[in-house]
C-alpha cells in the first residue's frame, strides 16, 4: 500500500525487536469474539482507480462556474486568485497541527494575528479570534456567550437571520434549557425587533443583509439592546459586503459573527467554510474559540502564541467557555491571504462590482411581467417574487442550465405565503451574458 | 530572515488583485454605506507570495519530519486527496443549488457513510458536524434529545479523568453535570468503578477506547452492559479510533455513538489547525435521533433529507447542527483516503500504527518510564517522567530539546493522569529507519538529561525561529491585533 | 497591475532619488524616433479574464482523459501521481535558478544527483546528464558528440529512428555541414542496417523501440559499429519500456539518449519534455550537458556542484562542446520523483501492464478483417496495417470519440506504401472498455 | 537537518504506486526481455514526500526572498500561469491527435506568435525552440540558410565580447569563425568598429541589445544599417528583452532575429534550471526559412504547417529545430502573463525594472564602482570590484556574504569585459522596501569590507545548508553518480 512505508521484512524485524511474535500479540486487549475478520469493503485500488471513481460522482454534479450562476443564501461564488489555492497548499501550512508549540509554529500565528487584526478592522469592533467553524456555528457560540456575559438566558432572533442559522441557534438552546424567541420569516426587513426585546432578553440577533438581502440599520436595535441591558450580535453572510456597507462594529453591535468563505475559500457544497467572530475588548475573556497574542522570546525577540486559553476546554475542562478545540485554520489562511491580496483598493472595488451586477440583474428581471424585486436596499443579493412557485421556477432554470438562486421554500417549508420567493445573487464572476440568459430563461419559465 | 507583519509593509493603495472600476450605475444601498475606510493594506501578488511562502517556513509540518503527537494523530496527507477535493465537480457547487444537479454529492455522502457504518458497525451517521467536538456534541445532542424522548430527565454524565478536555466541556454546554470516573492502577477504567456510580440520574459514559493512556479498555463490553442496563448510554470518543480500523468494530462493543475525526483516522490535513470533520456514527439505540441534514438510502437511490417536513415515519432529528451540509471538502479526501486503502489497507494501516508505537516503546524502555507497566500499546505509547528524577529536567525542557533535534515535541501533560506526561504516536506513515533515528536520538537526549546536562535543556530550542515564548505576558496583556506604532515624539519620551 | 508592488507614489520617490524627473530620462538611449508609442494589444486584464480567454482555447481541444485514447509515437500518456505535480510546484524548486550557488542549492543539485544515477540505472549506462531539453535534441547532441569522438563527420540513421527525430539530426547536420545517411522507413524491422556502417561513419543511431514499435536486438549494430571505429547511439522514446526490456547499456550502446516524457511528465501538445542522456564513463567530457558532481564542501560535509563546467559554452564560448546552457530541470525533478515511487518493483510492474493493454488491444484489433499488426515484437505500441488510408481512418475514428493513434502518413507524408499504416499505443490507463470501444469503433469505421 | 541520498533510503521492494500484478498472458517481447535488475530503490509516498519537501528547503528561491541574478531576470512566477498550463485542454492534448481535436491548441500558438510579433515588431516567429541558447541555434540556421539560399558563403560571424557564451557556441556550432566586435569605452559598441570588420565574408553579427552591461546600444540603428549594406544579417540576443517591451520594436531597430527567452521576460518559471523556451521572431529577410512546425493564418483561421508537404509558395523552412511543436506548457504560461500585463501593464513593467535598477544604482554609486561612469542603466546595473580594491576581498567573497545576509548573490564575473563583474537585476516584482532593505544590506557589507573585516568574507556562507564547496575536487575525480559504499573491511583498512 503506497502510504505505508514498511516492507514485510520491515515489519517481520520490528515485531522481533518488541518481542511478539505475530502483529495480533499487540491486540491481545480486544475481547477475541469481536475481533473483525473482514470489512465488507472493497480492497485498496491505485490511484487512477480513485480518480476514476471520485471523477464519476464529481461529474455528476453541476459546476457553478460551468453555468449562468446565481446561487447565495449564505455562500457565494467569488473568484479566488490562483495564489491561495498554491499557497495554502504548501506542505509547511496544510500539514501543520495546532501551533501549540511556538517556536516552530511562528508562521501560522503570525497568519492567525494578522487574520485577527483584519476581522476586526473588517467588522469595526476592537478584537476578533481565530476563527470558528463556520458562519452558523460563530452565531450559536456568540448566544452562549451572550448568555454568559448577560447571565440571562433569552436570545431574542430576527426573522431576517439565515432560516439554517436560526435551526442551528434553536436546537442547542433548546437541548441546553435556554430560550429563543425566533421571529417570523421577514423578506422586506419590515419587522419589529425593538418590541421583542425585554428585560429577559440576553442578546438580539440581527443579519445584514438578511438572508434575504435586506440592509438593515443596526443602530436602533443596538440601542434599545443596550437600554435593557441585552447585546446586539449582528450576523453577516456574505463578507465581502463588508467592502461596502457600513460595519455592525460602526453601529453599536457587541458580537459580530459572520462567514467568511466569501474571501479564498471555495463553494465546496457547504464546507469547509470559516467563521468570523469579533467583539468588544472587555468581553475577551467570554469569547469562545482559539486567540493568537503577540509576544517576546527568551531574546527579546517579536513572537506570537496561542493565548488565554485559561477560556479554554484543554485547560478548564467543564468550565470552559466553549468545547471549541480548532478553528478553521487553513481556511482562514486563504480568507487571509485573499484579503491581504485585495487590500482596502481592492475589496472595496469587489464590493462596487458586485453591488453593480445585482442592481444590474434586479433591473433587468424586474422588467419581466410579475416579476419584482421585494428589497428597497441590498447589497449583492435580493428577493424575487414571481408569479407561481419559486422551486418549480427555480427547477425549471436549472433544466434550462441557469442556476438562477435558491427558493425560499427551500429553507422555509410550509409556509405558502414564501412559497414565490427567490434568493437570487450576483457577484463579479456573473458577466452580461449570464444576465441576459438569466433573464431570456425566465421569461420563458414562466 | 525575520518577515514583516502584512500592516508594516501593506499599503492602502496597493492591490493584487486586478479588477476594472465599475462604470457609473445607481446604488440600490440605502443609507447603508460604509462612512470610513475599513484599514486593509495591500500586497501586490509578489509580494503576498513571497510574505506567505516565508512565513510557512517558520512552521513544523508532517512533510517536514515526524510529528509525534500523541493523540492528534499527525500522519501523511497524501496530495491525491487534495486533487480530489479541488475537483470542479466538487469544490465549485454550492449546497443550496437544485439537488437534480448534486446527485453526485449526495451519492458520495452516501458512500462515505457506509463505509464509516460499515467500519464501527453502526446503524446511522451523523455527517455534518464540523470538527472532533462538535461531533461529540452532536452525539451528546442525540443522547439528551433521546432521554427526554423517554420523558427523562438524567443530569448526569460520566467521563473518566483521563478523557480530553472536550468530554466534560461538551456535556457542560448541554447543562449536565460532569462526574470523574477513576481509573484502575493499569490505566484502565474498571467497570466495577462505573456500575457504583450509575443511576437513573446519569444520562451517559464517555468513554475514549483505545483510551488516552494509549490502551484499549479491555472491559469495554461489561461497562457498555452495565451501562445500557441503568437506562443510560454510552458515548465513546473516536479520537484513537486509528488504532481499531479493520481490527474491531465499536458497535459490537456496545457502543452508542462515536464522532469520528477524519482528520485523524483518514489523513485529512490539518491545515495548522482545522479545518476538521467529525462525523457521528449512531447505534439502533440512537439512529432516529440524527440531526438534519441526512442521507436516507431510498429505492431510487440515496436522498439528501434537510427539512422537517421531508421527515419519514420514525426519524426524529434533535435539530441541525451547522448551515447547509456539512464538510464536503472533508469527506472527498476522506473517502479517497478510504477507497485508496480499501478494507485489507485500513487494517494494515492500523497494524502498522501500533506496531510502530511498540517499536518505539521497545527502543526506549529501558530508559523511559512507563507509568502502567512494560505491556503493549496500542497506537501511541505514554511515558511519564520519573525517568527524569533529579535531573532537573522537567517534561516540557525536555520536549522543547528536541526540537533542537529537528523533532516536533510529543504531547506533553496529558492525559492528566499521569505525572509529567509524555505521548508519543508515531502513526503508521513512519518508516522502520525514521523511528530508528528517532528512537536513537530519544535515548541520547535521555542520556544527556541523567548525565547533567541540563543547560543544554533549559535553554532549548536554540535552533528555531524563536526560542522560548513569554506566554505569561501575552496573556496577562493580551494584544491580539495589531496596532500602529507610537508616533516617534511619544515612543522617544 | 497585480504583479508589479510599486505604488505611484514610490515610483515618483525613486525617480528622485535616482535624480531624474521622469521615466523616459532613464529610456534617453533609445533613438527618439524609434521610441513605441502604444502597442496594438489589448490593455490588462484580471485573473478571471485570462481564465476565460485561455480556458475556451482549452475547451477546444479534447482532452486525452475524456476519451479512449491510443496515441504514442513519441509522447506517451501514462498516469503521474498526484504528490509528483504537488512537489514539483514547490516554490523551492519552481521559483529557483539554476544551481549556480551550491550553497543555497543543494536540494536542486541533490535531485540532479540523483536523476543522474536513476538514468545511468535505467539505460545501463555509466553517466548520465543532467537532463536535455528532450528526446529529439539529445538525439541530435549525441550524434554531434560522437562526431566530436571519432573525429569523423557522417551519421547513420536508421529507418526505425522517430521521424521527426531524423529531422532534427538532419537539420542541423545540413547546415553544419556534416554528413546524414538516413536508411528509409523500416515499419517491421527488417533492415539491414550493418550493410550501411562503413569506415566514414562517427555513429549509427537506432532506436528501440522503433517508432514503429518494433524491438531491435542493438548487440550486432554495436559489434559492426565497434568493429570499425563507430559509435552505436541508442535512442528510445518510451522510457517505460526500460522497465521491461534490456537496456541498450548491456547490448553495447556507447550513448543513449532518449525521451523522459513518459514518466512524471504530462503529454502538454509535445512540450516540454526531458531528453535523457548517458554514456560511457570515458566519454564524459564530450558530453553536452549539465553535470552534477559529488564534492565536500569547507566543513567537510557532502554536497553537490555543477561540475566539468570547462566544457560548456559559458566558459569556453566557441570551443564548448554545445551551445546548451540549460536542461530540463522542472521535468527531471519530475522524472525522478516519479520513478522514486515506483521504485524498482513498481516500474517493473507498470511496464508488464503496458505490455499486456497493448498485446490485448493488438489480438482484439487484428481480428478484424483487413486488419493487421506488422510487428513481431513490441513494447506499448504497434504498428497497424488497416484496409484503406489511415489518415482518414483516424479522423473517421476521432469523430467517433476514440483516439486511435497516429496515421504513418503524418509524420512521412508522400509515401503510398506507408499511407494504410496506423500506429497505435496503449498503456496503463487504457481499461478494458477503452479497448472495446477502439475496436466496435474501428469495426464501424472501416 | 540532512537529508540522505534516495539510494540511502529507498528499497528495491518498497513502492509508491498501488499497481496490480497483470494477470498471465502471452508476451510478445521477443527476445527482448531485461534480463539483469535495474537497480531502483524506491520509497512509499510518505517518504517521498518528506525527501523532496526537505530538500526543497535546501533552495532559496524566488518566492523566498530577492534574486538579483543579473542576465537571468528571476521576476515572480504568477500562479495562475501554473493554473493555466494544468487545464486539461492543455495539459492533457497530444501533439499527434488529430488536428480536428486541437484546434485551441493552434488558436494559443497563433495568439502567442500574434503578441510576440506586435511587440518586436518584425515579420514572423518560430516558437518551437526549447530554450534561449536553442532560439539563437534556430536564428543562426535562418540566417545561414539564407546565406546559402543567395549562393553565398559567409564564414564569419560577429561577436562582441561582451556576449553571452552562447553566441560564439552556437556560432561555432554551425561552423561559423567567430570574430570578436571590441568595445568602446563607455561598454557599447562602436558602429565604426563593426564597419571595419564587415566584408562579404561575414554572415552575421550577433549583439544583445540592450547589452551585458546593461546599456542600450544607442547606435543599433547605425549598426544594422552597416550590416545591411554589407549583405550580413543582425542577430539581436533577446535575453534582455524583458527592458524595452512597449518601449521599442526590435524590427525597427534593423534586428533580423531575435530569440525571447520566455521564461526571463513573460515569467516562466527557471524550475532550478528549465524547461525554459525560446521562440525567434524573424524580419521579413528571413521570414520564409522559419523551421517546422509553424501557424500559417489562413482564412479558416490558423493552421498547423507540419511538414514539406504542406508549404504555400515561398516558404522555404531550413529543417525542424524538435519533435512535436515546442514548449506549448511554456507558451500558455507566457500567453497569460501577456494577457494578464496587457499592452500598458507590460509597458508599465519594462520601466519598472529600469527604474528598480537605477534605484539600485542611485542607492549604491557613492560606495560602488561603476565601470562605465555614473549614468542611467536600463533593466540591470553592472559594477566592477575595483571598490574592493586593497581589501582582500573578491567579488566572490562578496558574493557569498551576501548568502549569509539571506540574498541570493548577483551575477559575478559577467560580462568577461569589465573586471571582477557584479550584475545586478532586481526586476520590476521587487518593491521598494525591499531595495532599500538590500541596498541598506550591501552599503553595510562594502563598508564592512573596506573596514577590513576579510575574515568574514573569505569564510561566507557560514548560514547556508553547505559552505563553499570544494568545485576543483568534483572536477577532478568526477563523481557523477551514486555508488554503494565499500563493504566495511575495505572501507576499514
Amino acid at each position: 500500500m503506497r502510504y505505508l512505508p514498511h516492507s514485510e521484512a520491515d515489519r517481520q524485524a520490528m515485531l522481533r525487536a518488541i518481542g511478539v511474535g505475530a502483529i495480533d500479540d499487540l491486540f491481545l486487549d480486544i475481547p477475541e469474539p469481536l475481533r473483525v475478520g473482514a470489512l465488507d469493503l472493497p480492497r485498496r485500488a491505485g490511484e487512477l482507480s480513485v480518480e476514476r471513481t471520485i471523477g464519476r460522482m464529481a461529474a455528476k454534479n453541476v459546476a457553478a462556474g460551468s453555468v449562468p450562476f446565481f446561487v447565495g443564501a449564505g455562500a457565494y461564488r467569488h473568484h479566488v486568485p490562483a495564489s491561495v489555492d498554491h499557497l495554502i497548499q504548501r506542505s509547511e501550512f496544510l500539514t501543520s497541527y495546532t501551533p501549540y508549540q511556538p517556536e516552530i509554529t511562528q508562521g501560522t500565528l503570525q497568519v492567525l494575528f494578522e487574520f485577527q487584526t483584519q476581522v476586526a478592522h473588517l467588522t469595526g469592533m476592537e478584537v476578533a479570534n481565530a476563527s470558528m467553524y463556520d458562519g452558523s456555528t460563530a452565531t450559536a457560540e456568540a448566544v452562549l456567550m451572550a448568555h454568559r456575559v448577560t447571565r440571562r438566558k433569552k436570545a431574542v432572533l430576527s426573522g431576517g437571520l439565515h432560516p439554517h442559522y436560526r435551526a442551528v441557534v434553536e436546537g442547542l438552546s433548546k437541548l441546553a434549557s435556554d430560550t429563543v424567541a425566533a421571529l417570523p420569516p421577514d423578506p422586506a426587513g419590515t419587522e419589529d425587533i425593538l418590541a421583542a426585546i425585554d428585560a429577559e432578553t440576553s442578546c438580539v440577533v440581527v443579519q445584514s443583509p438578511s438572508v434575504y438581502g435586506q440592509l438593515i440599520d443596526l443602530a436602533p436595535i443596538a440601542q434599545k439592546a443596550h437600554a435593557v441591558g441585552a447585546l446586539l450580535v449582528a450576523v453577516f453572510t456574505e463578507v465581502v459586503s463588508l467592502g461596502l456597507v457600513e460595519p455592525p462594529g460602526a453601529q453599536g453591535a457587541d458580537i459580530v459573527v459572520g462567514e467568511g468563505q466569501g474571501l479564498g475559500n471555495a463553494l465546496s457544497f457547504g464546507g469547509p467554510y470559516v467563521g468570523l467572530f469579533a467583539t468588544r475588548a472587555k468581553y475577551v475573556r467570554q469569547m469562545p474559540g482559539r486567540l493568537c497574542g503577540e509576544t517576546v522570546d527568551a531574546d527579546g525577540r517579536r513572537g506570537f502564541v496561542l493565548t488565554l486559553s485559561t477560556r479554554e476546554q484543554h485547560i478548564r475542562r467543564d468550565k470552559a467557555t466553549s468545547n471549541i478545540c480548532t478553528n478553521s485554520g487553513l481556511c482562514a489562511l486563504a480568507f487571509s491571504i485573499h484579503t491581504t491580496l485585495l487590500g482596502e483598493t481592492g475589496l472595496a472595488r469587489l464590493a462596487r462590482i458586485n453591488h453593480m451586477n445585482a442592481v444590474a440583474l434586479a433591473e433587468s428581471l424586474s422588467e419581466l411581467a410579475g416579476v419584482s424585486v421585494l428589497n428597497d436596499s441590498f447589497f449583492n443579493e435580493f428577493t424575487l417574487r414571481v408569479p407561481g412557485d419559486a422551486a418549480s421556477v427555480v427547477e425549471a432554470l436549472a433544466e434550462r442550465g441557469v442556476l438562477g438562486g435558491v427558493p425560499v421554500s427551500r429553507l422555509e417549508p410550509g409556509r405558502p405565503e414564501l412559497a414565490d420567493l427567490i434568493l437570487v445573487a450576483s457577484t463579479e464572476i456573473n458577466t452580461d451574458e449570464d444576465r441576459a440568459a438569466y433573464a431570456a430563461a425566465l421569461a420563458e419559465v414562466l | 530572515v525575520e518577515e514583516p507583519l502584512l500592516f508594516e509593509i501593506g499599503r492602502h493603495d496597493v492591490t493584487g488583485v486586478d479588477l476594472d472600476e465599475p462604470g457609473r450605475f445607481a446604488p440600490r444601498l440605502g443609507a447603508h454605506m460604509r462612512r470610513a475606510p475599513i484599514d486593509l493594506p495591500g500586497l501586490s501578488e509578489p509580494e503576498a507570495v513571497r510574505h506567505y511562502v516565508r512565513l510557512s517556513q517558520k512552521n513544523y509540518a508532517i512533510d517536514s519530519g515526524l510529528y509525534p503527537l500523541g493523540s492528534c494523530t499527525m500522519k501523511h496527507n497524501p496530495r491525491l486527496n487534495e486533487k480530489m477535493a479541488r475537483l470542479p465537480g466538487i469544490a465549485d457547487i454550492h449546497p443550496l443549488q437544485p439537488l437534480s444537479t448534486v446527485s453526485g454529492a449526495v451519492e458520495l455522502m452516501a458512500e462515505l457513510g457506509r463505509w464509516l457504518l460499515e467500519m464501527t458497525g453502526m446503524r446511522a451517521v451523523a455527517l455534518s458536524p464540523k470538527a472532533g467536538a462538535h461531533g461529540e456534541l452532536c452525539g451528546m445532542m442525540a443522547i439528551k434529545a433521546a432521554v427526554e424522548a423517554r420523558g427523562e430527565a438524567r443530569p448526569i454524565v460520566l467521563v473518566p479523568e483521563s478523557a480530553h478536555g472536550t468530554n466534560p466541556a461538551t456535556a457542560a454546554l448541554l447543562g449536565f453535570r460532569v462526574v470523574p470516573v477513576p481509573a484502575r492502577a493499569d490505566g484502565t477504567v474498571d467497570p466495577e468503578a462505573v456500575r457504583k456510580l450509575l443511576s437513573p440520574q446519569v444520562a451517559a459514559i464517555m468513554l475514549t477506547n483505545p483510551n488516552t493512556c494509549g490502551l484499549f479498555e479491555r472491559d469495554v463490553v461489561e461497562i457498555a452492559r452495565a451501562v445500557h442496563e441503568a437506562g443510560a448510554y454510552f458515548y465513546c470518543d473516536g479520537a484513537n479510533f486509528n488504532a481499531i480500523v479493520g481490527k474491531a468494530k465499536v458497535g459490537e462493543l456496545g457502543v452508542d455513538a462515536m464522532h469520528i475525526n477524519l482528520h485523524k483516522t483518514f489523513s485529512t490535513p490539518h491545515g495548522g489547525g482545522g479545518p476538521g470533520a467529525g462525523p457521528v456514527v449512531l447505534s439502533h439505540r440512537l439512529a432516529a435521533f440524527a440531526p438534519l441534514p441526512f442521507v436516507r438510502m431510498e429505492a431510487e437511490g440515496p436522498r439528501l433529507v434537510e427539512s422537517e417536513a421531508e421527515l419519514a415515519e420514525g426519524e426524529t432529528p434533535f435539530g441541525r447542527m451547522v448551515a447547509f451540509h456539512g464538510q464536503m471538502g472533508m469527506y472527498v479526501r476522506a473517502l479517497a483516503y478510504m477507497l485508496s486503502h480499501g478494507a485489507d489497507g485500513l487494517k494494515q494501516a492500523s497494524e502498522d500504527a501500533v506496531l510502530n508505537a511498540n517499536y518505539v516503546r521497545a527502543g526506549l524502555r529501558d530508559l523511559f518510564s512507563q507509568p502502567f507497566g512494560d505491556r503493549p500499546c496500542m497506537h501511541e505509547v505514554l511515558f511519564d517522567d520519573s525517568f527524569l528524577d533529579g535531573t532537573g529536567v522537567t517534561t516540557l525542557d525536555f520536549a522543547k530539546a528536541m526540537i533542537d533535534e529537528g523533532y516536533h515535541p510529543m504531547t506533553m501533560y496529558f492525559p492528566l493522569v499521569v505525572h509529567g506526561a509524555m505521548l508519543i504516536e508515531p502513526t503508521e506513515s513512519e518508516s522502520k529507519a525514521s523511528l530508528d533515528l528517532f528512537v536513537a536520538t530519544l535515548r541520547d537526549l535521555a542520556m544527556r538529561a541523567r548525565a547533567g546536562e541540563t543547560d543544554r535543556f533549559k535553554a532549548a530550542p536554540r535552533y528555531a525561529p524563536r526560542r522560548r515564548l513569554d506566554e505569561t505576558r501575552a496573556a496577562r496583556t493580551p494584544k491580539l491585533k495589531w496596532e500602529p506604532p507610537a508616533p516617534f515624539e511619544q515612543a522617544a519620551e
